[in-house]
């Protein structure tokens, strides 16, 4: 899973497999990250904004 | 500011962080990982030096060299020993479970006396002072009373140093009833001694022979030497060596045969005689060695010529003749014919009648006495014994008649019938008083099982000298558990079959496990114990200072090689009265010698006939199935606790039977409830059943599984000879 | 006693009637779970799985539910990115449905792997040309996805919407939504692929085995296809069975009959491709290894030609005509059979390549074998259903899954 | 270093079994649990949970009596190189945990017992049933356990095994020729158990690639032939039979088809 | 998953929704009036630190127990008097097996009597060679039974040196404690002293990985097809 582990070989499989995996754990990591952080931002450290966004 | 749930909240979320970033989750992951690739529940062996101990198996007559794998004390691994002129190098699955036997849970681990009834199960623990002083008594007091003759020894085999001091216990103590369990090899001892006129063993060169006739041995199934014979087989198709089977199923031995004929159960003497018939009809004999080494030709020639035509042989094996007199043909003109007999491995001792039938095939085509032909060489001569002393105690005890009949009366040229023993001790014919019962289990093997337990019953006394708690230990009064053959010393004799005389020295592989004693020190501290006289026979310190005095200069070699070899197969002589091979035995009646052995029950009651089979698979002599030869059965021979019998399907479409189906086995001796098994290779109108199963002993991985055959079979005397001629028995196979 | 918890606008039965709603589904539950827990503690010989059965009932669940889930990631997909509208109606039940699908069968694989706490070996020591690392790996993700698509869900139920924290964050994740959705159809096309790649690359079993593109066999994408088209039909029965047990339209029938439309085609296309495949393995194939389709399909009391006519007439081709024309999507009777039929037909598919693959013999010398699964085994892939009964009744009663209940049922 | 072990050539053990000498007693079996460590339970007649690395099975001709005829094939691992060589073979590379593998040097087909995680894929995946999973807990009664090997490991419940040609005695083999400075081992010195204990010299074992061992002139007999060689396994196990129907009996024929 | 205009309308349509928004914005104002921060953050801190200090410190503590060798040996002494250096005791069997850590009878050779002053000698002397009871040692380079190492080819054919694997322990004049994982069973010499999993010398560890690492730059095979590297039966059984 890593390329520090035993298993792991530098070619096209695992480029391709690997690769597509961390994109999408990338993605969602990301996503997910600036969603909480947002939120956090938002509810704890900038109080003057209006929470309602309408 | 004050502390509120959201600063516990804050507590937790920084602790989970924390928690992340310690190698806690991590550790423990990868740990409980590895805990379970070494699970505390699972064993690991512990390494050492890897050692080999070259010793003999004795778990069948085989007679196998092995070299077992030791590290450090433990023994791990059986194999074949190399070299070895039985096996060479290979070696069967049940000599390669030994060490379950060993290891196992059947072993019995000290001396045992019974404490409930007999059979229960309930033991208590005694010392061997204690068993030795015991048997010791008991038998000193049978000796005063005079009836010393009531003793009675039952071995699973009388080669050997160790069955040979029983019986030397037993003539010197004053009693004739040593016997052996029954085995083809009564009648081939007996054919010899009436043919060739000594007490001898028959040896087979099979593997320089070119044409192998046999009627129903199970060549490679455990007949003779298994191994030695399986590598036979093998070198027969290298050598271009000719094998036909005469059976009515298809074995083992019949499948890897060139030609399987299949024939009515049980009229194997017919087509012996049939074939006899036309090999003299035809010429095809060989003129010399008839004319010029046998007697009774022109009786034997009368007799086959007019009742056994190839029309009549025929009719009665239910072969074609023209198959017949091929056959014939094809064994006449081979270079180097032999023709064998002994069904499957040879349990049941077979008709006298047959067995002279096929020797007299191997006497008109000449092959007697040389290479590639059958030999008879003396009953082992390579123990020096010195003379025992019998008081006169002793000496009237064993004139007295045996228990079983042998060797008085209709029987005199009988050595053993254990087979009768059990009929004449339940009848009240024979008094047995003490029983000893050493590497057998006559509670299962014998045919009738029930009849021998009603005998069993009779007898007040029985001592089991079994290393495992199998049937007969388990209903004797006291065991006095010897050694398995890998933690002692002993001779073993390869009893049947081979060209020359072998001899291998069984070792202790690894040092007692439990506290038991060597049958044979046993043998010697009752007779100490007793004093004298019968203690004057026995001067030697223990049994291992007397196997090697009687082996004398043999002891070194067999030390160092773990076998000795007669290299000169002795005396191509015939010892009888006429100084030449007697056809027949030279019995005067000889339509009363090649009588047809009609299987017991009425054909009406019981339309059906089952025939037991053997099975290299299957272990069915003295020593219980190991776990590992239990797990090669097939399923369709064990499926969970069912038996399955082969039968045709046509056979079984008539009684409605499909494959798997339960039905109950009748004979006029016993029913069980077993499963058919459809099976082509078997003859319309039989069930056949392996022996070996049906234990009711030993451990869970074997107690309770299948049918013992024994139970639904019983014997049948030949009027010859007083053997047991059965061949199978009739039975019905009911829908259950 | 619950009613805080309830969204505004709608109607709920009473507590003690829902209590007992759940414990009954929990009584279900602690039975699948009591077996579960026997798996575990003394191994796989409580099932009747056998050398021949390496792969038995448990997989054949997972590979249905996975199908079955497949609603999830093709509404989303049809949603986020084809840009379907209406289908915002009945989106929130598709991730639910997927959630409990995929939570589902990530709790079986768990049951029936042979040591579950070395289960995490195929991530860290994963061998990339399995196509059973491609699933555990896609399936794991998507079922992150699925969990990001479902959280904001409970985030809107009253009380924690109240937490300006959840509601922000709730939001965001809304605003976002999008890019989680595209992610996690990326990944279902793969994964569901994979499960059909399962018993495609399989060369030694005849009866699995299909050629293909690179690493792929055929049957990666007929999966992922059927996945596509029985998905969304097995959200509009769940739908269907929720609002006959709430006796509540909760779904408007232009929602339904537009996912059930493009169900349809789905299915006729995917029908068509697996036809195809059919006659090619059944023509080139099978016999290059030496069987006849017959070969497959007798000689045996259970798997007989009548298992391939279901599969693709019955299940397949007439549920794709009906969900095809506008009539039989209009009628109730007719739509419900389409469903029901392209649900069983994704199942029935799934057990063949399952469980047929290892039924069939391949050494001439061995016998077809069939296998009943045990109780554990039966109780422990009920367990998932009472789960998912449990998870669909709470997240109905206290979160606003249906947007369009209040206007449908607005006597409440 | 590189360079000299480059030097070691190539090899392909495999077995070339002669099924009209093999008498079906069993020994190989044997043989191969007590090598190998292969536990044992009460009920072993359920076959298919029953651990046989090495399994003899029966094969009939289907004819009725008296034309009837057997043949016992035993199979152990067929250690597949998969199409073309490359140890591509139906269990390696579905292993999703790499706990089996293929070795180009030795072109066995290696199980990792601590590494299998028990998912059963490699099962489902040969056609010969060689791949074993372990249902019970491997359990010896009341000290049977001395007698256990330690060259191989006990499996622990959960996992699949099988038949590994006896790798550990080619580790063995190769420590002592080592041991003695040789870098090649001969060809009796790495015996599988069953090749070993077979008393009717059935099974020859060897590098299939070297002309010096039996196996290397054995398998190009006009009576041998492979397990299901259509599905394109390429085994290295061959069979030699004199026996059309034994030959045929080896894979499978539509039947319309001509020989 | 519903979108932010469905929720518009949802509030909107909902009387309460106002309340509920202004009861949330009430929260708010009390809380930034008593100052959130301090104590949110402290906690976390000290969850944080506690954390940390468990896992580094104490639970390695409770993973690894201590156990100490029967008999307290002294290498350098030993390697100082015998001629062969780690062979002289160490030995190879026949069969080209290693035997490890020499058995008792090895060691009687010298010291069937006690020779010099040590009373850990006289207790190897009096406990061990007199009852003739082998030492229990225990071994700091146990692999697992999965194992199958090689002396042979490491030593012999290779012409490895015991430091490279097993660290300068000849120069030690008495033997560490043997820490044992609880959970695993196994030698803490195998998995390493360092938690962090930091390895500064070549003996520091004798993982799988550390294996391959020198498989894969000293023998450069790559004979299995799964990872290109030496096949896994090379040292597994």
């Amino acid at each position: 899973m890593f390329p520090f582990c035993f298993e792991w070989m530098w070619d096209m499989s695992h480029m391709v497999f690997m690769g597509g995996l961390w994109y999408a754990l990338t993605i969602i990591g990301l996503g997910m990250t600036f969603c909480i952080g947002k939120a956090f931002y938002d509810t704890f450290l900038d109080k003057g904004k209006d929470d309602h966004h309408h | 500011m004050k502390i509120d749930r959201r600063c516990f909240l804050s507590l937790g979320i920084g602790g989970a962080a924390g928690l992340a970033l310690s190698p806690i989750p991590w550790k423990l992951a990868d740990d409980s990982a590895i805990w379970t690739q070494m699970w505390p529940w699972t064993p690991v062996p512990a390494d050492g030096e890897t050692t080999y101990v070259k010793s003999a198996c004795t778990l069948c007559p085989g007679g196998c060299g092995i070299s077992v794998r030791k590290v450090d004390n433990r023994a791990v691994k059986i194999e074949g020993m190399e070299g070895h002129p039985v096996n060479d190098g290979g070696i069967c699955l049940l000599g390669l479970s030994g060490l379950q036997l060993l290891y196992g849970p059947t072993r019995v681990k000290t001396p045992l006396k019974r404490a409930g009834e007999r059979g229960e199960g309930k033991w208590v623990k005694i010392t061997w002072e204690e068993a030795i002083s015991e048997v010791a008594k008991k038998l000193g007091d049978l000796r005063e009373n005079g009836e010393s003759s009531s003793v009675a020894c039952i071995s699973g085999t009388d080669k050997g140093s160790v069955p040979t001091l029983f019986k030397r216990f037993l003539s010197v103590y004053g009693s004739p009833n040593f016997m052996r369990m029954p085995s083809v090899l009564d009648s081939y001892e007996l054919a010899l001694s009436l043919s060739f006129g000594f007490a001898a063993q028959q040896g087979f060169d099979l593997e320089k022979a070119d044409f192998i006739l046999s009627f129903g041995s199970g060549i490679i199934e455990g007949w003779g030497s298994p191994v030695r014979m399986i590598r036979a087989k093998s070198s027969w198709r290298e050598s271009g060596g000719k094998t036909v089977q005469v059976e009515p199923r298809l074995s083992n031995t019949a499948a890897k045969s060139d030609k399987w004929i299949p024939i009515n159960p049980g009229t194997e003497y017919a087509l012996a005689l049939g074939l006899a018939g036309v090999i003299i009809t035809k010429s095809l004999y060989r003129n010399d060695f008839v004319k010029g080494s046998t007697s009774g030709f022109d009786k034997f020639a009368g007799l086959v010529l007019s009742a056994y035509t190839p029309d009549a042989a025929e009719k009665i094996t239910g072969i074609k003749k023209e198959t017949i007199e091929a056959l014939a043909v094809d064994f006449a003109r081979a270079a180097k014919p032999v023709a064998i007999c002994g069904r499957g491995q040879g349990r049941a001792q077979g008709s006298l009648g047959e067995l002279m039938a096929v020797q007299a095939l191997n006497a008109l085509v000449g092959n007697i006495n040389k290479e590639g032909g059958i030999f008879a060489f003396p009953n082992p001569g390579y123990m020096a014994w010195p003379d025992y002393i019998a008081d006169d105690i002793a000496a009237e005890g064993i004139k007295k008649e045996r228990a079983d009949g042998a060797g008085s009366g209709n029987f005199g040229y009988a050595k053993n019938l254990t087979n009768r023993f059990a009929e004449t001790v339940k009848s009240g014919k024979a008094a047995v008083n003490v029983l000893f019962v050493l590497e057998s289990n006559p509670l299962y093997s014998l045919s009738d099982t029930n009849t021998v337990k009603e005998a069993f019953k009779k007898i007040p006394f029985i001592v089991s000298f079994s290393s495992f708690m199998d049937e007969t230990a388990i209903n004797s009064d006291l065991i006095l558990p010897n050694h398995v053959y890998l933690e002692r010393y002993e001779d073993v004799y390869v009893a049947t079959g081979l060209s020359k005389p072998v001899v291998s020295l069984s070792k202790p592989v690894v040092s007692p496990q439990f506290n038991t004693k060597h049958a044979g020190d046993v043998v010697l501290l009752i007779a100490k114990e007793m004093g004298s006289p019968v203690a004057d026979s026995f001067p030697w310190k223990s049994y291992s200072a007397c196997l090697e005095e009687i082996l004398g200069g043999k002891w070194d070699k067999l030390v160092r090689e773990g076998f000795w070899t007669d290299g000169a197969s002795s005396t191509p002589v015939f010892k009888t009265s006429s100084g030449k091979f007697e056809f027949a035995g030279g019995f005067i009646d000889l339509a009363a010698l090649f009588a047809p052995v009609n299987a017991e029950g009425d054909p009406k009651a019981y339309p059906l006939l089952l025939i037991p089979y053997d099975s290299m698979r299957i272990a069915s002599g003295y020593i219980g199935d190991p776990p590992f030869a239990v797990k090669t059965v097939e399923d369709t021979v064990l499926k969970g606790k069912d038996a399955l019998v082969e039968v045709n399907p046509a056979t079984a479409r008539a009684g409605g039977f499909s494959e798997g189906s339960y039905a109950i086995l009748k004979t006029p001796k016993g029913s069980a409830k077993v499963k058919v098994h459809l099976f082509d290779g078997i003859m319309p109108g039989l069930v056949a059943m392996p022996r070996g199963l049906g234990h009711t002993a030993y451990d869970n991985y074997l107690a309770g599984k299948g049918i013992n055959v024994n139970e639904l079979i019983g014997t049948v005397e030949d009027p010859a000879s007083g053997l047991d001629a059965a061949w199978g028995i009739r039975a019905n196979l009911i829908k259950a | 006693m619950d009613s805080a918890l309830i969204p505004r606008g709608v109607k709920r039965c009473p507590t003690w009637q829902f209590a007992l709603w759940i414990g009954a589904a929990g009584a279900v539950l602690l039975w699948g779970v009591f077996a579960m827990l026997l798996c575990w503690f003394k191994g796989l010989n409580q099932t009747n799985m056998n050398d021949a059965y390496g792969f038995a009932l448990w997989i054949w669940a997972d590979l249905a539910v996975i199908a079955l889930g497949g609603g999830a990631f093709f509404t989303g997909f049809l949603r986020y990115i084809v840009g379907k509208d209406e289908l915002k109606n009945i989106i929130n039940y598709a991730v639910l449905i997927g959630f409990i699908c995929y939570s589902s069968a990530l709790l079986i694989l768990a049951i029936d792997i042979g040591q579950p706490l070395r289960g995490w070996f195929i991530f860290w020591h994963a061998n990339v040309h399995s196509m059973l690392t491609e699933v555990a790996f896609c399936l794991t993700c998507y079922f992150g996805v699925l969990t990001i698509e479902y959280v904001p869900l409970i985030l809107e139920n009253r009380q924690i919407d109240k937490i300006p924290f959840f509601h922000r964050l709730g939001h965001n994740m809304h605003e976002i939504m999008a890019v989680f959705a595209a992610t996690g159809a990326f990944l279902s096309f793969f994964h569901q692929g994979s499960l059909g790649g399962v018993s495609g690359v399989l060369f030694g079993r005849p009866f699995g085995y299909r050629e293909g593109i690179f690493i792929w066999p055929w049957t990666f994408f007929l999966y992922t296809w059927s996945a596509a088209a029985c998905g969304p039909c097995f959200t509009i029965l769940i739908t269907k069975i929720t609002e006959k047990i709430t006796g509540k339209k909760l779904v408007k029938q232009n929602v339904i009959e537009l996912l059930a439309k493009i169900s349809g085609w789905m299915i006729g296309t995917y029908i068509i491709a697996k036809i195809i495949d059919t006659w090619y393995w059944a023509k080139v194939t099978a016999p290059a290894a030496g069987f006849n389709l017959m070969d497959f399909y007798s000689n045996n009391p259970f798997y007989g030609i009548w298992i391939l006519v279901l599969e693709i007439v019955i299940c397949g081709v007439v549920p794709a005509m009906i969900l095809i024309s506008e009539k039989g999507r209009k009628n109730p009777a007719a739509l419900m059979t389409a469903i029901i039929l392209a649900v069983l037909g994704a199942c029935v598919n799934r057990w063949v390549m399952v469980l047929q693959v290892m039924a069939v013999p391949v050494l001439t010398f061995e016998n077809w074998v069939m296998y009943y699964p045990s109780w554990q085994e039966v109780a422990t892939t009920i367990l998932p259903v009472a789960y998912g009964v449990i998870l669909i009744s709470l997240s109905y009663r206290y979160l606003p899954i249906f947007p369009q209940e209040q206007e449908l049922n607005p006597e409440a | 270093m590189k360079e000299e072990q480059s030097k070691e050539k190539v090899k392909k053990f495999g077995m070339v079994i002669d099924l009209d000498k093999c008498t079906g007693c069993g020994a190989c079996m044997v043989a191969c649990m007590a090598e190998n460590n292969v536990p044992f339970k009460e009920d072993e007649s359920k076959k298919l949970d029953s651990i046989t690395w090495l399994r003899i099975y029966k094969l009939t001709n289907g004819k009725p009596f008296p034309d009837a005829d057997i043949c016992y094939l035993p199979r152990p691992c067929q250690h597949c190189g998969g199409k073309g060589e490359h140890g591509h073979s139906p269990c390696v590379s579905v292993c999703p945990a790499t706990a089996t593998d293929y070795s180009k040097e030795t072109g066995i087909v290696s199980q990792i017992y601590t590494r299998c995680f028990g998912c059963r894929y490699c099962m489902a995946a040969c056609p010969y049933h060689a791949r074993y999973f372990n249902w019970w807990d491997p359990v010896w009664p009341d000290g049977m356990e001395k007698y256990l090997s330690p060259n191989v490991s006990v499996r622990m419940r959960g996992i699949v095994e099988k038949c590994s040609f006896c790798f550990h005695r080619y580790q063995l083999a190769k420590d002592k020729a080592y041991f003695e400075g040789r870098r090649e081992i001969e060809e009796n010195e790495y015996q599988t158990a069953c090749t070993q204990a077979c008393p009717a010299g059935a099974i020859a074992f060897g590098d299939l690639n070297n002309p010096k061992h039996a196996v290397y002139e054995l398998k190009k007999s006009s009576n041998a032939f492979r397990l299901l060689e259509r599905l394109q396994t390429n085994p290295k196990v061959y069979y030699i039979s004199g026996r059309e129907w034994v030959r045929r009996a080896g894979d499978n024929y539509l039947k319309d088809e001509k020989k | 998953m519903s979108t932010p205009d469905d929720k518009t309308k949802g509030v909107s349509a909902d009387t309460g929704g106002e309340d509920a928004i202004a009861s949330f914005k009430g929260v708010d104002e009390k809380e930034q009036g008593e100052g959130p921060g301090g104590f949110v953050i402290l906690f976390f801190i000290i969850g944080f630190v506690a954390s940390l200090i468990i896992g580094w410190v104490v639970f390695p503590k409770l993973l690894y127990s201590q156990k100490r060798q029967p008999v307290d040996f002294n290498h350098a002494l030993h390697v100082e008097t015998v001629d062969n250096g780690c062979e002289s005791c160490h030995i190879f069997r026949e069969d080209g097996s290693y035997a490890g850590v020499p058995k008792l009878a090895q060691c009687a050779d010298c010291h069937q009597e006690v020779q010099g002053e040590s009373p850990e000698e006289k207790i190897f002397v009096e406990e061990y060679v007199a009852k003739e009871k082998e030492v229990p040692w225990l071994v700091y380079s146990k692999q697992p039974d999965c194992v199958f190492f090689s002396h042979s080819v490491h030593v012999k054919l290779a012409g490895m040196d015991c430091v490279t694997c097993h660290g300068p322990i000849g120069e030690s004049t008495s033997l560490k404690p043997y820490e044992e994982n609880r959970l695993t069973g196994y030698s803490r010499d195998i998995w390493g002293k360092s938690m962090a999993g930091i390895k500064k010398n070549s003996w520091d560890r004798m993982k799988m990985d550390d294996c391959a690492e020198c498989h894969e730059k000293e023998t450069g095979r790559k004979s299995s097809v799964q990872t290109d590297k030496d096949a896994c039966f090379v040292c597994h059984k």
